[in-house]
């Protein structure tokens, strides 16, 4: 029985590194401080499993399969390559360069995610900070749009609502935390002030919050938030010793997108006049930040990249992998840790189905089952060693704790077999 | 790789007196050696400019803070798009490179070592990561002490032996080379979003001051034995009148005993940006010359300049409250970035302009220093890329500094405040080739510790740049010539490898990565860590054991031992 | 003026990329030259003449230059950018980024553009007939500055973002406005004759820069702020000059109109103007 | 009533985080992410109940799932979570920034007869689709 302690999780951008796994044989048998999302990554990475490498449906070696990869992307006039976020950087770098070499596109899932954070970024700017920030000063934490119990489990009690920090050593006692949110979540029961927003209303709210932090009283109700709310809220704010909002895709995803991001980041910067205040989006994918990352050391942009010309151009809702399905541009795929077949709506995802679409995965997906190539592969962080990036963008080391199952190979093997396929199959050319 | 004869250039290597004797540099085994053989390569450098591969003391080339800047500014890289080519990668230049553009065009320029100036140790890794997609050049990282919470607890404390034994440890677990201070004091206060306001102003909880930061680093650094001094961006950078902060910093260091080898115990960075004189932006006028008699009178100072390019450029720095400021300057978008227990960074796009009188004299400024400093050897070219101007007019600098001329044609066009608010129009001073090799080689690499480099002796490193440039036929009034030939170097050999021939890349090695390893007594060093890691459980969000950088992200690097008591 | 004829023969599947289509990529070259121009499909480089028939005269200068295209580009793309002078006609639509950095000259486009047209315009003058996409004259992702000069005319409806950090330059849609109008605006001036939907003007900081409503708005941002309700006789000139010059029938209705003026958008300290007539 | 008019929001919740990490092919996944939320007065309204079945229409597309009661949801709004199911009836128009609209989407309610779908159902349907 070995015990690996202080093991990254690659679930979510909370990346909690103080995670306990014991091992018996191959096998894992126990995840200690997990989140439950978490303890069924570890616990169920064998289950489901995809076995062999197939092409069309029928079992393939795994050079016949990178061969048939190789093929259709070195062919392809307007190739795509999407996903990255779930796995290391390594295999990240190397879908950049496929996509430099074939002349494509590289998008990542911030695409569908926090793409619209990053527009804003391109446009405002951010303040923000690593977590332990939050942990040791914050005195204000507010969750807007965002819910960590479903889908960043561990957040209050290791960054944002419980722990005690250096400057905030009650813990939760020393936080005034608000929620806003079109509904009534966990998150809302949590906080100290639920404030509720009609549908599509952040961004004006955003907006009167920041006048009011100007120092204008606003005197009529926004968005469903009482005036006096809302001015309450810009004082508190300002009074606040350090402040926090941690925003998710209830910003992002809903109307005015990036143009939401924009106000609050606007607002966050206002209150800096006044006091510390910062922003964070929350991440979803335990390495999309590290997508982003990668993405824009290697091309200068963070996602949504083509290569057709030879150089990198930048333009989501052009090269934003939604979009050019949905135009029917791509004629091959190769999708990497991703799957878009059950998270891009289904007008644009059928037209995976129409193309010879390449798919680097662990388990059975909607994706893989309307793959002509699909390769099975270790699971970084659990078969596989790497980097990735944190919701702050801190990065850590992921652990191998187990040796691949059925012997399969790492992302980055795999792609390091494509890429240098494809580039014999261009020299040729 | 075979060996390698540069045959017959005009070389300058100031370390071995060598200056512009027409001579061979041969190389072998990656060094530079007496004897070759009969099948050696031969490099045609006859009426050519041969120095050693050129020596950056201070960039920010890699790591979360240019990174942000690449990723807010995709208009930047519109105008400066770089296609892959059958030896290089894709990418994009300008003010935020990319990390492969960044290393080719180093290379293009002749320069084969660039040292990364600001690294937050919970963003090493990430320095690390981009440093090795960074081709072809050599690199090291300065580690971020100022503002670290163990830093300014035992500096509180007055307990300079677990100071030490932190440095040592730190620069080790993240793989740095220097210690580097920014804005002491002024970056923890600013997480309560204020600054200090000077070397005597009070760091909050922790009672101590910046004078109190700086001169206990220093002392350290000393007693360590590190190869380079520390390397401090002064308090009130960017702020009129603090020409008097950056002397009186200076000052404050004076009486610490350097380590053997050297007689400096502080390099001011960027000092372009802390030589300002009057009292607000309206009245700005150059501190330069009050600076460089500071300089001129007191051996224990090193600078570079942190010359300003008239361009549209990013700014990026370790100082959030500066950038701050430079946000509510400009209005322009701001990003900044806290990293617990121990840093900061900010981002700010910027426009130096010609006709903005500010912005002329602060472009004197950077001339000034370097042209009123009389040693070479102290004063180094830079721009502090990107934040006074992106590298790649580094010819253009050094153009400036060769050709009064240059100047004067320039100035013409310029806002007439650098006239009246500078001594610039006064200064007849025109570095020679001996000089220039010196600002941006030899000086840099001594004063950085790095023994191979900048000199091209028995014994260095193979690195070598060639200029299609004739020096003895080379005239102030030619700058243009000159700008153009050092821009792209006739040859850059990197490790007896040729990696540039007329200005393209021809082959991308990957460089190494120099990082410092001190030592102290081990009992010290067990006590300190016992400490730190109490601290670190409550404190930081990663846990102790995965803070250290693994020994994954130096493919290529290269351990330097410190010189200290307790070396082995 | 010299005048090129571009008709277009099969189209790829994939958009193509023409920003050769200017007057002045062809003024000065033979007809076989001009067929020899790059155009972009995929990854891959073609010619011009691949998929356009061209015939005609090419001129000395761009500004003698007339092109011509009959037939439907609606996956073309960059047809008509950073041209500076000449004229260029399309009967038909075109694809994104027509007319982007468009510096001088005329891009008439009888049909409807797509996204991105006349991004980050210098100068000239830039009509679409029939709609056009999101991003009308905006700044592209990360430019602080979008239209710095010249006009655009759209006869029908325009998607988000329309003017998007505006500085100088005039915007006139007849259609309807989506969201987002003139967001981040600083500077310039945008005339709708539709209706336009909520959040126009956000983030504006003014600088001059107004956005005049005829056909009624959805609604106002909270962080615009009512100060009066006038007849501005400066209003009226530009009206007279949008219908006298540009065509803009529309226009003439509302000479002696009243208009509500707001201003905002506060939360960013701006001094900007949205002017709704009077019904 | 037979059809009500709802404003749908998708998003993550623990069980399909935990369901998706055992494998999309699997029972728990399916149970996670094949339903959607609806306020007791807005199923109350539409006459259906837990576990039932309703048609989910948008001007994009439709899908039979079943009903969830929340007692956190106000009448008029209904969550969905993400998954092949929801993304039958959420668009692909992005507004030029590369992300749909997931969140804040009228959709329509009835009650239905039908199955719902297996994940191998919508799978063909994309197939087959044009």
């Amino acid at each position: 029985m070995a015990v690996f302690t202080d093991v990254v999780c690659p679930f979510c951008g909370c990346l909690c590194d103080d995670l306990e796994i014991t091992v018996k044989g191959n096998e894992i048998k126990g995840a200690k401080n997990a989140c439950a999302i978490s303890r069924s990554k570890f616990m169920s990475h064998r289950e489901n499993r995809i076995m062999t490498p197939t092409v069309k449906g029928k079992e393939a070696s795994l050079e016949e399969a990178v061969e048939a990869a190789a093929k259709a992307l070195a062919s392809a006039k307007r190739p795509l390559v999407y996903g990255l976020s779930s796995t290391e950087c390594g295999a990240i770098a190397r879908c950049v360069e496929l996509a430099e070499i074939t002349g494509g596109v590289v998008d990542n899932t911030s695409s569908v995610c926090h793409g619209p954070t990053i527009l804003a970024l391109q446009q405002v700017g951010e303040s923000k900070a690593s977590l332990g920030e939050v942990k040791n000063r914050a005195d204000l934490v507010a969750f807007w749009g965002s819910n960590p119990p479903a889908a960043h489990i561990r957040h209050f009690a290791r960054y944002s609502v419980t722990p005690k920090g250096l400057y905030v050593p009650e813990g939760r006692k020393g936080r005034y935390v608000v929620n806003v949110d079109v509904r009534e979540t966990p998150t809302s029961r949590v906080a100290d002030q639920f404030i509720k927003v009609d549908h599509g209303g952040d961004f004006e709210l955003l907006l009167a919050l920041r006048a009011a932090v100007r120092g204008t009283e606003i005197t009529e109700d926004v968005s469903g938030v009482p005036a006096e709310e809302i001015n309450a809220l810009a004082k508190r704010m300002k009074e606040a010793k350090m402040g926090i909002v941690f925003f998710g895709l209830g910003l992002t995803q809903s109307d005015g997108r990036h143009m939401n991001i924009d106000a609050a980041v606007g607002l966050v910067a206002e209150l800096n006049h006044h006091t510390k205040f910062v922003l964070t989006p929350m991440r979803g994918h335990y390495n999309v930040a590290g997508a982003n990352t990668v993405t824009t050391w290697q091309s200068g942009y963070p996602y949504a990249v083509d290569f057709a010309r030879g150089y990198p151009r930048y333009n989501p809702g052009e090269y934003s992998a939604v979009d050019m399905l949905a135009k029917g541009e791509p004629d091959a795929a190769i999708i990497v840790a991703s799957d878009p077949a059950a998270t891009f709506p289904a007008d644009a995802a059928k037209h995976l189905a129409r193309i010879p679409t390449i798919t680097l995965e662990q388990k059975v997906t909607p994706t893989t089952m309307l793959s002509e190539v699909v390769i099975p592969v270790a699971t970084a962080g659990i078969e596989v060693e790497g980097t990735a990036y944190r919701m702050d963008g801190f990065s850590l080391r992921l652990s191998k704790v187990v040796e691949p199952h059925g012997g399969v190979k790492s992302d980055r093997e795999v792609l390091d077999m494509i890429v240098e396929r494809v580039k014999a199959l261009k020299e040729d050319a | 790789m075979g060996d390698l004869r540069i045959k017959g250039g005009y070389v300058y290597d100031p370390l071995n007196g060598v200056d512009g004797d027409a001579m061979d540099v041969l190389i072998s085994g990656g060094k530079v050696v007496e004897n070759v053989g009969r099948d050696a390569k031969v490099i045609d450098a006859k009426g050519k400019l041969v120095m050693a591969g050129g020596v950056d003391v201070h960039s920010h080339i890699a790591g979360s803070k240019i990174n942000i800047g690449r990723l807010m500014r995709p208009e930047d890289h519109r105008k400066d798009v770089v296609p892959r080519t059958r030896v290089t990668r894709a990418g994009v230049g300008y003010s935020c490179p990319s990390t492969f553009v960044a290393g080719y065009r180093y290379a293009q320029m002749g320069y084969t070592a660039v040292m990364e100036a600001a690294m937050p140790p919970l963003g090493a890794r990430h320095v690390h990561e981009e440093l090795n997609d960074t081709p072809i050049i050599d690199k090291t990282a300065f580690t971020l002490f100022g503002n670290n919470h163990f830093t300014l607890k035992y500096v509180k404390e007055g307990d300079l032996e677990k100071l030490k034994a932190f440095i040592s440890w730190l620069l080790r677990a993240t793989r740095g080379y220097a210690v580097k201070i920014v804005n002491p004091g002024g970056v923890e206060n600013w997480k309560w979003g204020k600054n200090v306001g000077g070397l005597d102003d009070l760091v909050y909880n922790y009672e101590v001051s910046p004078r109190q930061i700086v001169t206990s680093l220093a002392q350290a650094n000393e007693e360590l034995g590190l190869p380079h001094t520390i390397h401090l961006h002064c308090n009130n950078l960017g702020v009129p009148g603090n020409y008097e902060t950056t002397i009186d910093t200076m000052e404050a260091v004076k009486g610490i005993k350097p380590a053997d080898g050297r007689k400096a115990t502080v390099h001011v960075a960027h000092c372009q940006f802390n030589s300002l004189d009057g009292d607000n932006w309206m009245n700005v006028k150059s501190g330069a010359s009050k600076v460089a008699k500071y300089v001129n009178a007191n051996e224990h100072v090193t600078i570079d300049l942190g010359q300003v390019i008239f361009t549209d450029t990013t700014t990026m720095t370790g100082d959030g409250p500066w950038q701050f400021r430079l946000w509510n300057i400009t209005g322009n978008k701001w990003v900044n970035s806290d990293v617990e227990m121990e840093a900061g960074a900010g981002v700010v796009p910027y426009t130096f302009r010609k006709d903005n009188p500010a912005n002329a004299i602060q472009w004197g400024i950077g001339l000034e220093l370097a042209l009123l400093i009389e040693d070479p050897w102290r004063v180094y070219m830079t721009t502090d890329h990107p934040n006074g101007g992106p590298f790649t007019y580094y010819p253009t600098v050094i153009a400036w500094l060769m050709s009064r001329q240059a100047r004067t044609d320039i100035m013409r066009e310029m806002n007439k405040s650098v006239l009246r608010r500078t001594t610039l129009p006064n200064i007849y001073r025109e570095y020679t080739f001996g000089e220039i090799a010196t600002v941006t080689r030899a000086a840099t690499a001594k004063a950085l510790g790095l023994k191979d480099k900048g000199h091209l002796g028995i014994g260095a490193d193979g690195d070598v740049s060639v200029y299609h440039l004739d020096p003895t036929a080379w005239r102030p009034s030619m700058y243009r010539d000159l700008e153009k030939s050092l821009a792209r170097a006739a040859y850059t050999v990197k490790g007896g490898e040729i990696v540039v021939k007329d200005g393209e890349v021809t082959a991308t090695p990957l460089g190494s990565t120099f990082w410092v390893d001190s030592k102290v007594p081990e009992k010290l060093e067990a006590e300190m860590m016992k400490e730190v890691e109490a601290d670190f459980d409550k404190y930081y969000t990663v846990g102790f054991r995965n803070y250290p950088v693994e020994d994954a992200y130096l493919p290529t690097g290269i351990r330097v031992e410190a010189r200290g008591r307790w070396a082995r | 003026m010299k005048e090129l004829m571009l008709t277009p023969k099969k189209l790829p599947d994939l958009p193509l990329e023409a920003e050769a289509i200017t007057p002045d990529s062809v003024a000065g070259k033979t007809l076989k030259e001009v067929k020899s121009l790059p155009v972009y499909v995929g990854n891959t480089v073609q010619k011009l003449g691949d998929y356009f028939d061209v015939k005609g005269e090419t001129a000395e200068t761009p500004s003698d230059q007339l092109v011509a295209i009959q037939g439907e580009c609606g996956n073309v793309k960059y047809i008509g950018a950073g041209m500076t002078a000449g004229r260029l006609i399309v009967e038909g639509c075109v694809g994104m980024h027509a007319g982007a950095e468009m510096e001088g000259g005329e891009l008439s486009i009888t049909g409807s553009a797509s996204n991105w047209a006349g991004a980050e315009m210098k100068g000239g003058l830039l009509r679409i007939q029939g709609d056009a996409g999101h991003q009308l004259g905006a700044a592209y992702r990360g430019s602080p500055e979008g239209m710095t000069g010249g006009v655009i005319v759209v006869g029908g409806d325009v998607g988000l973002e329309a003017g998007a950090f505006m500085r100088r330059g005039m915007l006139i849609i007849q259609g309807d406005a989506d969201s987002f109008l003139g967001v981040h605006m600083n500077g310039g001036e945008i005339f709708v004759f539709g209706n336009v939907a909520r959040r126009l003007g956000a983030e504006a900081k003014g600088n001059g820069g107004f956005i005049a409503c005829f056909g009624g708005v959805e609604s106002i941002l909270p962080t615009y702020v009512y100060d009066t309700t006038f007849r501005p006789d400066f209003l009226k000139l530009y009206l007279r000059q949008l219908r006298d010059q540009l065509g803009v029938e529309a226009a003439g209705e509302y000479l002696d109109a009243s208009f509500r003026r707001y201003r905002g958008d506060i939360a960013v300290g701006g001094t900007a103007e949205i002017l709704i007539a009077e019904p | 009533m037979e059809k009500i008019t709802v404003t749908l929001i998708s998003g993550r919740t623990s069980r399909q985080g935990v369901g998706l990490e055992v494998g999309k092919t699997s029972e728990e996944y399916f149970e996670s992410v094949s339903y959607i939320e609806l306020s007791a007065g807005d199923a109350e309204s539409l006459g259906v109940g837990d576990g039932d079945h309703v048609k989910v229409e948008t001007a994009h597309g439709s899908v039979v799932v079943s009903v969830k009661l929340s007692d956190k949801l106000e009448p008029g709004t209904s969550f969905f979570p993400y998954g092949i199911w929801a993304n039958q009836v959420f668009g692909s128009e992005t507004g030029g920034t590369g992300m749909p609209q997931f969140k804040g989407v009228e959709a329509e309610v009835t009650p239905s007869g039908a199955g719902v779908p297996s994940l191998a159902d919508l799978v063909a349907t994309l197939k087959g689709g044009s």
